[in-house]
């Protein structure tokens, strides 16, 4: 765990009751920054969510809702069927990440430990196709989806996210992969284990934090994209979060409140997963495994 | 072997890259209008055309300004949030999954909610600021303030990002060598400075690239809080290929664009993504 | 040769009556109709009567909302593609040369054998005609919109005031306003580049008299009219909240319902909004008339929302049944009543239950029948990005007025074949 | 610089690793810790870096209590057991990191880490990167790395541990001159007794977390005090077995499964009244050979010999009792004769048959 | 099964840590690799499980090719110098992972697991994770886990390396007779030259990449093959010291800086022509104090003594000459005295004054 240890046994260790004070000032000052800085538009969100159009627009803001109502979720609900919305994004999402992050796995293993031909080049076309500007895919991959008949449909936008994460996914767990000591893969490979072997057995379970948070990038950014989510959807019932919540962008308006309640709403299922996800993120364990 | 690793990944962008980037590639060549159908060859003249727009140029210089601040408080404030709270403390999931809330909220709703925000009158930014006693900034109107503006949102939506990355790669450092430098007489901040740093490199790297081509593709910010304005003064590049490929449908210009940008990114990370590269072939 | 098209070729315009013959092949299997539309209040209400056609049919209709930009780039992908995904598209106005132009639209001709219904305001059906007016039938209008001029009559009153009848008179009124009535400002304006800020000045430029377009379809949006509109209209953004400059709709909306300012132009479903003691701190206290003159005579820009077949579908048939149903008016006042329908027939404008409801109906009627369309050429939407970006940019004052409106009108001509 | 460690407990959780540990180090001295592996001396290590914080007890540096001083600023220089080099330095940086933290101008920092890199024989290492180092050199790094910031008070753990004998006594010997050289405490734990008895002013031995016994190693090994001690060290080890206090004309004592007994020296008289069972131990090279059944203490069979260098150990069994011995190689003794052992005079040591104390 | 390295050499970018190593280990034999820290030891071992490809060389085992045969299918245990262990298992499922791997059943798993790990005694801390062990216990499961997969060839990396002398015994004699009852081929790197001599088959001595000498390890202390293998071997270590042939009378040979010489054995005369130099090596057990001068070889000062457990060491010098010996504890030695030494007879080895090769 790293400094871990140290910065609580910091508190054990300074000279006076003074520092003592100071450093727990000091940490609470950094931590209620920290916690004010991600939470208050947040906050606010919510704040917005339980109020109606008149009071969002108040002059003197007002910091909790003076006439609060449920009206804007309701009608997130009973008009937008919000839930199903969020049950198509937690699918989406879910499956696409769960395959690109497995996908993404096997080949950025095996593009941190072998040496083969057109590596450099798979590297390369990896990176590019994530910086190519996502505009400049939509019409080629509109019309593939298009003749394959999958438009309209949970696959299509289920491939373009796999496709739109692997990238990010690969590049990341190259990176983690190659912080495992090769050693450690050594010994199981003598042990008589295969390449997947070692690599589901030893090395999957080593890198779960980096999976773990690649995973939770993956999830978001499939549950937050927008574009081909947009143009690959035709049914109303299929739709995504941020597909429905554009839709409160009207034309004379924007519909704040139901905006508000969307975003404070559609975090729960992300939220869930992530803390889900967090506990692969806790432990450090390298230590002790290998010396030097 | 190493092939059966690769299969699914290689499959995949067989299908459904290499068709989209070599369209763009060849499409860049034409003169395209998509809704009406028509395209002719005009080999270099998108480029041409492009390199001489003095707007293309403002794109590029509002998004590289973006870029470099908007990557460089995101990698330093996720870094320093990472090490805060790679420790043991009371609630620390609690706390850590705060610190990545503004990550997981829809993009749109994010952007929105900032420009509740930043509204000159009802905005809390602005009440809030004449409470303390400084003035009201004109944030989304003023072409000074609108760029900063939407540099503030994105590093707040994006610092977890590189908080989660430092974050997951802390977890990778073996405690003995903090130990060991403590003992050899380091405080917190040289252990910082010359083992934690250091080791932190690769990721780093990594995060500063991944951002960086992100955000040189940001969008989605420019779209809802200023529609590129006031003037053009937040347009950027994506933003200008955005109105030729969908507002004008001319995609022939559009790709070229692309193509630009691609090239300006490999251009501006030639660096990092060498260094990337390195740490892919390193064991 | 040829870029590789995405899809395969599509085949050129297919005459109606081919298509028609499939279509009635189809005809009796037909379960549902897709619908673009887009979000807000009209796709709503749209929604809304949707459902009873289904229980009068059995066809399920889907209405599926989406923003304003993206509702193109879906069409034209539709098409494009021959996905076929859509039987019903609404479309801008403005589109309409365009994709007309552009075959994405099926022509509606050979479904209205004997014409389209006259109650239909004229201006309306002229805009759902390629060419514009004279040519053959792509759509039927669903939303009648048209610009208003929305001013505080309690204020005009409070300062003795009369209602302006040009731009002069708003910003004489705007100035007192802004000066006497604290928290008030005098005039709020649509700053947002693009759409925004276009929508918005045109009714003072062509109030000056300005053309977009000369006979020739050559650009003059930097003639003397459109200078002096737009010393105006900076003069107004004076008069205007602080950060216009970045205002859409819902901004002065805001500015509007929240009593910040006096007067402003706007489409005409906002006033069951500013009627709304729940959304507005001054219903009642709203009046609203045609968008003042200056020049010429008072010119308020039609914006209306059209229902047409993309050329793809393989159910024109029922679609064309249901644009019948949906622009009927029993259906227009049902949808009016709900509060997201905009009619496009005069008898329903005058129809005494929704004059009761809607206290601006005759003066929307007379709008509408005054108004006057955005130049028809396909070139459109690039025009008014760019016209739109250079006003933003004179508004921020990042360029002089001339030089801002000499490099749109620059630019617009190299932009035009 | 005196330390002193006052009833220091160590707890992981449910495990013990240190308990009630009191002791005081010498200044300039060089102290071994010895003990069973996982007995607590790596925890005693960390204990005294301040890496670990005692679940009780207090330490002292000279009179100054350390509990809430920090690490960094004990002026500690530490071997690791596990190395831990700096992945990211070369060796070089390594050796270096503890004067750079000091801020030492470049040059003498490059000087001094040239020296220590020489002393342990790896100057010409100095530019790779540990992963390319074998396990020895990496380990001769962290000694160098531990010199290097000239620091107050030393702690080695296992130092030596992967070097090859001529390598590990020069070293041994480097480190001991430099530790007399400037005489820093240096505590340093080995397994390797025959280090810890050649080069330590004082031996700490320890098991499962308690002190057995503290004092100079040569004392050490001829007055072990308790039974643990004197099978801990000598190699090969002391033999352990019962015996029984007799008193046939004169005192003595008879090993178990032994008909007769050899005389006992009157020191062990007091506390062993006749008949008294005891534990007797008796190292491998305090037998002799005899014939001589008046000196003869055990008698057995040849099971076992072997040939070590330039020894002979063989062993001898008698009714499930085995005992070593190491004789000359010159005796030409073969498996399966059968030997008398006597016991040179004095050598016997004596063991509380239970608590395993000595006696005297 | 038989072990065979054709001419194995293995490149390190530009280090050379093993260079045309050809070599045949015999099947059922524990064969010890010896050599200085970085002498390719490791490598050796890396070569054999085929964790490293070789830059040339071949390698069978048996009759059979296995350059090209992946580690996991060489049936191998193998013991890392550091280690290795996976640190996000228990210490339990650490050991049953080759068992895992083979798809045995849990329960033979478990058994087999506990069993090994008894033996090596941390069968109380199966349910620990490695970072909560000492590093003894860290190694001792290394050893439990290689031994646990019933591997065909068993590869121990200074797997005793962090052990207490005691502990270290136990475990080696384990290993010993592990080995010998299964048979399995096993090569066992130490450092520790006592270890090997007492439980290999043959020792194989390696210098920088280089074999020195492959041979029974008694062999190997009584003819050393150069005098690299020389001064490796022994503890204290050997006295190499210049010599010249002469021939006052009789063959004879006289030490570096003294006046007259010892007889040479007839062995040596006929490589050795008079007024050759040579190195001599005596052992320090091979002296013995004399004081009759026609066995005196050499005469010096006193310069040093200590003891270690048995026996005492002197160091004695002589005009910058020195050397070791070792003496009886009761022969009264005082630092200062002079003293004279002779040579055990047929025990003063001699080598080439160049290569260093022995002679005869
Ligand atoms: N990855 C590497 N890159 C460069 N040199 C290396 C690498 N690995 C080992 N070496 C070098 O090869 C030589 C042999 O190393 P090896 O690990 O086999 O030594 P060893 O005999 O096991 O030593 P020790 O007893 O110290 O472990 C050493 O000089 C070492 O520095
Ligand atoms: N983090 C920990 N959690 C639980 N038990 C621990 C932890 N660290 C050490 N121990 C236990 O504490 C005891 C003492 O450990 P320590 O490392 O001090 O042993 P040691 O004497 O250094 O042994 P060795 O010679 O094998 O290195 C051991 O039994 C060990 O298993
Ligand atoms: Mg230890
Ligand atoms: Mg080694």
């Amino acid at each position: 765990m790293s400094i871990t240890r140290f910065e609580e046994n910091r508190l054990h260790q300074v000279e006076s009751k003074w520092k003592i004070i100071g450093n727990r000032g000091l940490f609470a000052g950094i931590m209620a920054f920290i916690v004010v800085w991600s939470l208050f538009p947040v906050y606010w969100m919510a704040n917005n969510s339980l109020k109606g159009r008149l009071e969002q627009f108040s002059s003197i803001p007002t910091f909790y809702p003076h006439a609060p109502t449920l009206e804007n979720y309701h009608r997130l609900f009973q008009e937008m069927g919000f839930l199903g919305t969020i049950g198509n994004s937690a699918m989406v999402a879910f499956v696409s990440s769960v395959l690109a992050v497995a996908f993404g796995s096997l080949a950025a293993y095996a593009l941190s430990r072998y040496q083969f031909k057109g590596k450099q080049v798979l590297l390369a076309w990896i990176l590019l196709t994530r910086i190519f500007p996502p505009v400049a895919f939509v019409i080629p991959l509109y019309s593939i989806m298009g003749n394959v008949g999958l438009l309209n449909t949970r696959i299509a936008l289920i491939l373009a996210y796999i496709v739109f994460n692997l990238p990010f996914a690969i590049w990341m767990l190259i990176g983690f992969f190659s912080e495992i000591p090769i050693e450690i893969e050594h010994s199981a490979q003598v042990d008589g284990a295969s390449p997947f072997q070692v690599f589901r057995q030893i090395v999957l379970p080593l890198v779960a934090p980096g999976l773990a948070a690649t995973a939770i990038f993956s999830f978001v950014m499939s549950w937050n994209e927008f574009m081909y989510a947009m143009i690959f959807i035709q049914s109303p019932d299929l739709v995504t979060v941020p597909v429905a919540l554009s839709g409160l962008v009207t034309e004379y308006l924007v519909l704040w409140g139901p905006m508000s309640a969307g975003g404070i709403l559609s975090t729960i299922p992300i939220l869930v997963f992530v803390i889900f996800l967090q506990d692969y993120l806790i432990k450090g364990l390298t230590l002790g495994a290998v010396k030097g | 072997m190493t092939w059966i690793f690769l299969t699914p990944t290689v499959v995949l962008f067989l299908l459904l890259t290499v068709y989209p980037l070599f369209y763009a590639a060849y499409t860049s060549f034409f003169r395209v209008d998509y809704i009406l159908d028509q395209s002719t060859f005009v080999g270099i003249q998108n480029y041409q055309r492009i390199i001489r727009d003095m707007n293309f140029w403002n794109a590029v210089k509002n998004t590289l300004i973006f870029v470099v601040s908007a990557v460089l408080f995101e990698l330093v404030l996720g870094t320093a949030f990472a090490i805060f709270f790679n420790k043991e403390m009371k609630y620390r999931k609690l706390f850590r999954t705060i610190v990545l809330i503004p990550m997981l909220l829809p993009p749109i709703t994010v952007a929105l909610t900032w420009k509740m925000m930043y509204a000159y009158d009802q905005g809390v930014l602005n009440y809030l600021l004449e409470v303390i006693g400084l003035g009201r900034i004109e944030w989304l109107s003023s072409t000074t303030w609108a760029l900063t503006a939407i540099i503030i949102t994105d590093i707040w939506q994006w610092t977890p990002f590189v908080f989660l990355m430092v974050l997951a790669s802390l977890q990778a450092i073996p405690e003995s060598l903090y130990q060991s430098a403590r003992v050899s007489g380091a405080t917190s901040w040289q252990c910082f400075r010359y083992i934690t740093l250091p080791l932190l490199k690769p990721t780093l790297t990594l995060a500063l690239l991944l951002r960086t081509i992100d955000t040189f593709r940001v969008f989605d910010k420019m779209y809802v809080l200023t529609g590129g304005g006031p003037g053009n003064a937040t347009e950027t590049i994506t933003f200008y290929i955005y109105r030729y490929g969908f507002r004008y449908f001319h995609t022939g210009y559009a790709a070229a664009g692309s193509i630009i940008m691609v090239i300006m990114v490999c251009g501006v990370s030639f660096l990092y993504i060498r260094r990337a590269f390195r740490t892919a072939n390193a064991k | 040769g040829q870029p590789a098209a995405p899809a395969p070729a599509p085949a050129p315009a297919s005459p109606p009556a081919q298509e028609s013959e499939n279509n009635d092949a189809d005809q009796p299997g037909v379960a549902s109709i897709a619908i673009a539309a887009r979000a807000g209040a009209m796709a709503d209400a749209l929604k809304a009567v949707a459902a009873q056609y289904t229980q009068e049919t059995g066809i399920d209709v889907q209405v599926n909302d989406m923003p304003y930009d993206n509702l193109k780039e879906t069409i034209v992908l539709d098409v494009r593609n021959n996905s076929g995904a859509y039987d019903l598209v609404m479309m801008d106005d403005p589109w309409m040369p365009e994709f007309g132009q552009a075959n994405l639209l099926a022509n509606l001709d050979d479904y209205f054998t004997e014409g389209v219904d006259p109650d239909f305001v004229p201006t309306t059906i002229n805009l759902s005609r390629e060419p514009y007016g004279t040519g053959s039938l792509y759509a039927l209008p669903l939303i009648g919109n048209v610009q208003m001029f929305f001013y505080r009559e309690d204020l005009i009153e409070k300062y003795d005031l009369t209602p302006p009848e040009n731009w002069d008179d708003v910003l004489a009124i705007a100035e007192v306003i802004t000066r006497e009535e604290p928290d008030t400002f005098g005039y709020a304006l649509r700053g947002q580049r693009g759409n925004p800020i276009v929508s918005n000045y045109m009714p003072l430029f062509w109030a000056y008299g300005g053309r977009v377009l000369d006979e020739n379809g050559v650009p003059q949006v930097n003639s003397e009219a459109g200078v002096k509109a737009m010393e105006t209209y900076m003069k107004l953004k004076d008069l205007g909240p602080v950060g216009v400059e970045a205002f859409d709709s819902d901004q002065i909306a805001t500015a509007l319902t929240q009593g910040q300012a006096a007067m402003l132009v706007a489409w005409p479903s906002w006033v069951a909004m500013v009627d709304n003691e729940e959304d507005s701190l001054v219903a009642g206290k709203v009046a609203f008339a045609a968008v003042p003159g200056q020049v010429n005579e008072s010119a308020a820009m039609i914006g209306n929302w059209l229902l047409g077949v993309p050329r793809t579908s393989s159910k024109i048939e029922a679609a064309v049944d249901f644009m019948k149903w949906v622009t009927s008016a029993e259906v227009q006042k049902e949808m009016a009543m709900i509060g997201g329908g905009v009619p496009t027939r005069r008898s329903v404008y005058q129809d005494p239950e929704l004059i009761e409801k809607y206290r601006h109906y005759p003066a929307q009627l007379e709008a509408l029948e005054r108004s006057v369309a955005r130049p028809r050429t396909p070139y459109w939407s690039q025009i008014e990005d760019v016209w739109g970006m250079y006003l933003s940019q004179i508004l921020a004052g990042q360029v002089e007025i001339q030089e801002g409106l000499d490099r749109a009108n620059e630019e617009i001509k190299n932009m035009l074949p | 610089m005196k330390i002193t460690m006052k009833e220091v407990t160590m707890k992981f959780n449910d495990v013990t690793a240190l308990d009630q540990l009191s002791v005081d180090f010498e200044p300039g001295n060089l102290i071994s810790l010895l003990g069973p592996s996982g007995c607590g001396k790596s925890t005693t290590l960390f204990l005294l870096a301040g890496l670990h914080q005692p679940t009780a007890g207090e330490i002292y540096f000279g009179s100054q209590l350390m509990n809430q001083v920090r690490p960094e600023n004990r002026g500690i220089g530490m071997v690791f057991q596990n190395y831990a080099l700096y992945p990211h330095m070369t060796v070089q940086e390594n050796i270096e990191f503890p004067l750079k933290i000091k801020k030492a101008p470049e040059k003498e920092r490059a000087r001094r880490a040239m020296d220590m890199a020489e002393l342990v024989k790896i100057g010409e290492l100095l530019k790779r990167k540990p992963r390319q180092l074998s396990g020895g050199q990496q380990q001769r790094v962290a000694i160098a790395r531990a010199l290097a910031g000239s620091p107050k008070l030393l702690l080695l753990d296992e130092p030596l541990s992967n070097l090859d004998a001529r390598l590990r006594l020069e070293t041994r010997e480097e480190i001991r001159r430099i530790q007399r050289e400037t005489g820093v405490t240096t505590i340093f734990v080995t397994h390797d007794q025959e280090e810890a008895m050649s080069i330590s002013d004082k031996i700490l031995i320890m098991n499962a977390g308690h002190q057995q016994q503290f004092c100079p190693p040569q004392e050490m090994y001829e007055k072990p005090a308790n039974a643990f001690v004197a099978a801990f060290l000598g190699n090969p080890p002391i033999n352990l077995m019962e015996a029984v206090c007799t008193d046939a004309g004169m005192p003595g004592i008879r090993l178990h499964t032994m008909e007769h007994a050899v005389p006992l020296t009157d020191v062990f008289r007091e506390a062993l009244p006749t008949g008294q069972r005891c534990q007797a131990g008796i190292r491998p090279e305090d037998w002799f050979v005899t014939n001589d059944t008046a000196h003869t203490a055990f008698t057995g069979k040849v099971i076992h010999k072997e040939t070590i260098g330039r020894d002979t150990l063989i062993r001898i069994e008698r009714d499930g009792v085995f005992v070593r011995a190491l004789v000359q190689p010159q005796a030409n003794i073969l498996l399966g004769d059968s030997i008398s052992l006597g016991v040179q005079s004095g050598k016997m040591k004596l063991f509380h048959i239970d608590t395993g104390k000595a006696y005297a």
